[in-house]
């Protein structure tokens, strides 16, 4: 079986085989919350992993996606599904936009441009309360979903409905991105990460590239967001702040970067973690920033990656 | 005119806060080539560990003094611990790590100290000074004196010591550097130490004005980060332009256009300067060595 | 028959630092040229210029009689300009399949939603390109190691992977920085075999190498740089004679390449 | 192998022992105790386990103990969802208290009356309560009634021009909102409109503004935390010599400690009875309940009452006194809900309540105290 099948088939198991371990409702949330995360890191394996461009500001596609789901329904009369396309059309524009002057920078410029642009989404979602509400936040239409089933005779909860969808939407999510890894545009993603000199004279056009990805992440990022708010049923500026930002990137590269399987499982700790740390309570920022930090410096790949390489003893190589 | 004048004193004691944050990134990023987002960190132990140290009692200079050396110190640990083991990480690793370092110097602080929010009386009094139609506070004065003599100490000790030529030596090719036989290890606890000690400088000297607790670090190190990005990484002279510059940007947006959207001011000229010069205002040009 | 590459002028200035002035050569379609000169002398400086990194500042580049000068290294490989890399340019974290699967990118390419879906468009191209890699891959004796990264590779089977990689654009012109560099003797014999035998099959090849014997044995024409400027140009044999090339050696590097010149 | 053994028993005990606590009364609560509204709600989480403390101290609510679930949501709606969800569905508790802000209340409230759980919030947006919905609560005032108490005073000064400086943060934000929509009805003009950011270190622009806009007659500043304590300096240093207002979210001595007592001299707020406890008349209604709590919480913490720990503070026994009155101590969420909304004459540190099926705040505008800052102390405004 090809890595990517096999990557899926796990994904696809561990969704639907959790619920059976869950000792109450609660954990649906979790659960949804999880594959929320991990819709918005996978983008980021595509960004980050792949291309090796780094942003600190996609949490402000969230940010879009999340209140064109609140907005359009309103001010456009939009259904809810619709309002998710509307969000990652003006994503992947404003991606396209600001994407091509400042791909051109490279490490930590690349990063405050970044994370200026993230600061700015939240910046007018928070200022602009006549329409988005402000800081407060805004209340988001029902998805539907759940009321549809049950004409159709299929009652579900809240939390099991969410659980299945964004379930769902994250193994789609993984799909694209295995797709992505060993086709043409993954390959050359990959090679001016390597090397962006020698991906150039190799015909790349590199900055078209960079631009696909970058494009491509902020949608991902703008379905997390989208799904969030639907979930929720309310969405603050909070989705769009540079913390979000910060913790999508951790997410990423604590769990490994390199690989979709990774960043997910990294998703699932660090959505996890704090729900555990509420024992330790006063202490859990400092658990959170040691994780942080021992994390990067003893296993540098990532948690899934070290731990596999663990497993799999010498022979991987 | 005298509002003019008042917008640029207020922004002047603003980016001088600035300036020296970024020349706190400066000095970590020329020996590390790291960017150290727990910079905002070192500001707020300064002021958090002088507001403490006063309130158990201490006279001013020796409390400020204390905070300082704890904060140096503070320093001296994040490197050998969270910096030097990561040594040729990529940068993302590295952002994750100083984060981390950030959140958990923030959460140890307000376990150490508190949660509220501090402040200690202006080193000279808090009349305001009268100066052609616009108030200034003493303290401002403070600032304004602080930082540059900051930078003048730094800039002596950069180009009059052996230990300052050293750093530099460093910044420049670490490979050659230790090849002559300076000890790069000694120069990374020091500009860690340095950098660290500034940051408390920046936060004894303005907690007065701003006031601190236990969270405003991440503010701040962001605020700094954009100023040493905007001067160009790098170059102190970079630090005190870029940290002037957004801090008069923001004081004059404020005033003369919308204090809503002032802070987005400095983000979108960020953005442009970047665009049009991807290294930043005075930051060194690379040509790819291939 | 007329030149393939025209090189007309050309110089380039850092900061003031003249670092190649007033270049001019050419080279025919399956000739192959040897830029020769000491340490320092500007040959990966004049071969970064012809493959787009560095903006000349003054003189021109044509490619079959068309002006390239400073055109994105992107287009350029679009005309048919391929090369490698002096300090190796390898992607690290690819397999050397995939190293070379790059490059056939122009011909591969079937657009990013494709290739997200996955669909049959994308999958037939990966599949060609992966078969004529393997090929490549075979013809620079790598192809047991075709599915190991290329960071677990040693330094003369990854100058080889460059030269693979650089052919898999199917240049018209190869420029190659010091392949040899680094190979013990049987891999370089390996190499001036390839280059050879490439050479043999039309491809025109501008060639940067310390190994004098191997240049003295395949270049059709010698250009000799010092201190950025062109000093000699000839047939090998007329070159190795010429006082000022000799000087040139002598100054900055001593007797064993002159030894090599001569031998 | 044994250790191992008796551990596996010993952990086995402890999963027994859960169920056996059953017999307590679960109350959740979910705060924004680090954040930027951290310095609201660190002393509303300090609140809660004091008072659960001497609750169980004094022999529990109907002879059960107390069990305080308490969760620290940073101020996160997002995340204050999560834990309203955990404490509903894993932790079972009878009734939520919580949301520091009114985005966390907002994203409680949504859980809690999806699960009819009740819930009684600590925050002052008016969208929490209205409409009403049947399971929330809450305890503070609206920041509209805060407006409406300082238009009211504008307006028996005859003040009629205003400028206004508010902070963006949640609180400041939907402070000046209501302020802007209820002004008219006090013939209140707002002629500058400025504003800063939560982090900010500096408005001295946004109040020479204010100061050259001509006519104004007092300045109001909506905000909480450090922005208002430096708008207050920033207003001294500029001389600016008229009436200054602030909101009921610096009412604590730490606002007039930061400002320095001589720069918040003459400040108006309109507070509750716990800043002028001392100053309550013998026979204030609220008296005994403002004393009681404030001595036991500076007695505990060695740090001065805000009002925002009295919110906590009446949240909770508004909770216990509905849980006496229904007589259960496994008591039914409707049941539970019912004898909340039948609260009457509640006796809180920040007014008296009386809930009913159309108002779910069961505060008046006279709960509000007007307050002068005087020599560094409270004043209430006759």
């Amino acid at each position: 079986m090809k890595p990517k099948h096999l990557s899926l088939l796990v994904l696809t198991l561990l969704v639907v085989a959790a619920p059976f371990f869950f000792p109450s409702g609660f954990y649906y949330r979790i659960g949804a919350l999880i594959f929320i995360n991990a819709i918005a890191v996978t983008g980021l394996v595509i960004l980050i992993g792949y291309a090796g461009q780094i942003s600190l500001g996609h949490a402000g596609f969230a940010g879009i996606g999340a209140y064109a789901c609140a907005l359009a329904p309103e001010h456009l009369g939009l259904p809810p599904v619709a309002a998710i396309l509307l969000g990652t059309a003006l994503s992947a524009a404003l991606a396209w936009l600001v994407g091509k002057p400042i791909l051109r920078l490279h490490g930590y410029y690349l990063g405050v441009a970044t994370l200026g642009l993230g600061i700015l989404i939240s910046m007018v979602l928070s200022n602009e309360a006549q329409w988005t509400g402000g800081p407060d936040g805004i209340a988001v239409p029902d998805l539907g979903l759940r009321g549809l089933l049950r004409d159709l005779g299929w009652r579900i909860g809240a939390g099991e409905l969410w659980y299945g969808l964004a379930g769902t939407v994250m193994i789609l999510g993984a799909w694209l991105a295995l797709n992505l890894f060993d086709s043409p545009t993954g390959r050359a993603l990959r090679a001016l990460h390597g090397s962006e000199v020698a991906a150039r004279t190799m015909g790349i056009d590199v900055a078209r590239h960079k631009l696909h990805a970058f494009v491509v992440s902020a949608v991902y990022a703008s379905v997390s967001g989208s799904l969030l708010a639907l979930m929720n049923r309310l969405i603050t500026p909070d989705v769009a702040g540079f913390m979000h930002s910060v913790q999508m990137v951790t997410m990423a590269v604590l769990g490994g970067v390199g690989s979709v399987l990774g960043a997910i499982f990294g998703a699932t700790i660090l959505t996890a973690l704090p729900q555990l740390l509420t024992v330790f309570h006063q202490y859990e920022h400092m658990v959170l920033g040691l994780v942080m930090i021992l994390v990067m410096i003893f296993l540098p790949d990532g948690l899934l990656p070290s731990l596999m390489k663990r497993l799999r003893g010498r022979d991987g190589e | 005119m005298a509002d003019l004048l008042q917008f640029l004193m207020s922004g002047l004691t603003v980016g001088a806060v600035y300036a020296l944050l970024a020349l706190g990134f400066t000095i970590i990023f020329n020996a590390s080539g790291v960017v150290n987002f727990a910079q905002g960190e070192f500001v707020m132990l300064g002021g958090m560990g002088t507001a403490f140290a006063i309130a158990a009692g201490l006279p001013v200079p020796l409390a400020a003094l204390l905070a300082i050396l704890g904060t140096a110190a503070v320093g001296v640990a994040l490197n050998r611990l969270a910096i030097a083991p990561a040594r040729g990480a990529p940068v993302v690793s590295l952002i994750i790590i100083t984060i981390g370092a950030a959140i958990f110097l923030q959460g140890a602080a307000g376990l150490l100290f508190d949660k509220q929010i501090h402040r200690y009386p202006g080193f000279s009094g808090e009349a305001p000074l009268r100066l052609a139609g616009a108030t200034l506070l003493p303290q401002s004065l403070w600032v304004m004196a602080g930082a540059a003599l900051t930078f003048a100490a730094l800039w002596l000790f950069f180009t009059r010591t052996l230990t300052g030529k050293a750093v530099l030596a460093t910044a420049n090719n670490p490979l050659a550097a230790s090849l002559v036989g300076i000890n790069t290890k000694a120069i990374m606890a020091l500009s860690f130490g340095l950098s660290a000690a500034i940051g408390a400088v920046a936060g004894v000297l303005v907690t007065p004005i701003t006031m601190t607790a236990y969270n405003t670090g991440v503010a701040l190190a962001l605020s700094g980060f954009a100023a040493a990005m905007l001067g160009g990484l790098g170059n102190p002279l970079g630090a005190l332009a870029g940290g002037l510059l957004l801090g008069v940007l923001e004081a004059l947006t404020a005033g003369y256009v919308s204090s809503q959207y002032k802070d987005a001011v400095s983000f979108i000229l960020i953005i442009l300067v970047l665009a049009l010069m991807p290294q930043g205002l005075l930051g060194r040009k690379t040509t790819d060595r291939v | 028959m007329s030149a393939l590459l025209e090189i007309d002028g050309l110089g380039i200035a850092f900061g003031g630092i003249t670092a190649v002035d007033d270049v001019s050569f050419a080279v025919r379609a399956g000739e192959i040229v040897s830029v020769i000169g000491p340490n320092g002398a500007g040959k990966t400086t004049l071969f970064n210029m012809i493959s787009g990194l560095y903006r000349p500042s003054q003189g021109k580049v044509r490619l079959e009689g068309a002006e390239i000068t400073a055109m994105e290294p992107h287009l350029l490989a679009r005309r048919g300009l391929s090369r490698t890399f002096q300090n190796l340019q390898v992607f690290g974290e690819m397999t050397l399949l995939e190293n070379v699967m790059v490059g056939h990118h122009l011909r591969e390419k079937a657009g990013v939603l494709s290739d997200l879906l996955g669909l049959p468009a994308s999958r037939q191209k990966t599949r060609a390109s992966a078969e004529s890699a393997l090929a490549l891959l075979a013809r620079v004796g790598l192809e047991k190691a075709a599915y190991r990264a290329a960071r677990t590779m040693s330094y003369g089977a990854l100058k080889r992977l460059e030269i693979a990689r650089a052919l898999a654009l199917a240049p018209k012109i190869l420029l190659l920085d010091e392949p040899a560099a680094g190979c013990n003797a049987v891999e370089t014999e390996e190499i001036d075999r390839l280059i050879a035998e490439i050479a043999r099959a039309g491809v025109a090849i501008l060639l940067v190498e310390h190994d004098m014997k191997l240049v003295m044995k395949i270049s059709a024409h010698l250009v000799v740089l010092d201190h950025g400027r062109k000093i000699a140009e000839g047939a090998p044999a007329e070159v190795a004679r010429d006082p000022q090339v000799i000087a040139a050696y002598l100054g900055q590097h001593g007797q064993e390449q002159v030894l090599h010149a001569e031998g | 192998m044994n250790t191992h053994k008796t551990l596996a028993l010993a952990a086995l005990l402890a999963a027994l022992g859960a169920p056996a606590a059953l017999a307590q009364i679960r109350i959740g609560a979910t705060l924004a105790e680090t954040g930027p509204a951290g310095a609201l709600g660190d002393p509303e989480a300090r609140t809660l386990r004091l008072l659960v403390e001497q609750i169980n101290a004094a022999g529990g609510v109907l002879g059960e103990p107390l069990e305080l679930v308490l969760y620290d949501d940073g101020g996160d709606p997002n995340n204050a969802r999560t834990f309203a969800t955990r404490l509903v569905e894993h932790d079972e508790v009878v009734a939520i208290i919580g949301g520091t802000t009114t985005g966390t209340s907002l994203a409680i409230r949504s859980v809690a009356e999806e699960e009819e759980i009740p819930f009684i919030s600590l925050a002052g947006g008016i969208e929490i309560i209205d409409p009403v919905q049947p399971f929330t609560f809450k305890t503070p005032h609206t920041d509209r009634m805060a407006c409406e108490k300082i238009f009211e005073d504008m307006q028996a000064q005859g003040i009629a021009r205003i400028g206004m400086i508010s902070g963006t943060d949640g609180f400041g934000a939907s402070m000046r909102t209501q302020c802007l929509s209820v002004a008219e009805a006090y013939g209140i003009t707002v002629a500058a409109d400025e504003s800063y950011a939560p982090g900010d270190a500096d408005m001295v622009p946004q109040l020479t503004n204010i100061r050259n806009t001509e006519g104004l007659q007092a300045v109001l500043n909506p905000g909480f935390g450090a922005g208002p304590a430096i708008v207050t300096r920033n207003y001294r240093q500029l001389g600016i010599d008229l009436p200054l207002y602030q909101s009921h979210g610096v009412a604590g001595q730490a606002f007039i400690d930061l400002s320095g007592a001589e720069n918040a001299e003459g400040v108006r707020l309109p507070g509750t009875a716990l800043l002028i406890a001392d100053q309550l008349a013998g026979d204030d209604a609220q008296r005994e309940a403002v004393v009681a709590y404030r001595d036991a919480y500076v007695g505990r913490y060695n740090e001065p009452v805000s009002t925002f720990g009295g919110y906590a503070h009446d949240a909770l026994a508004i909770l216990v006194d509905a849980l006496t009155r229904n007589g259960e101590a496994d008591p039914d969420p409707v049941d539970l809900r019912e004898a909340i909304e039948a609260t009457s004459g509640l006796v809180g540190t920040t007014g008296i309540y009386s809930f009913s099926a159309e108002d779910h705040l069961g505060l008046d505008l006279s709960a509000f105290r007007l307050l002068e800052i005087r020599n560094g102390g409270w004043t209430p405004v006759q």
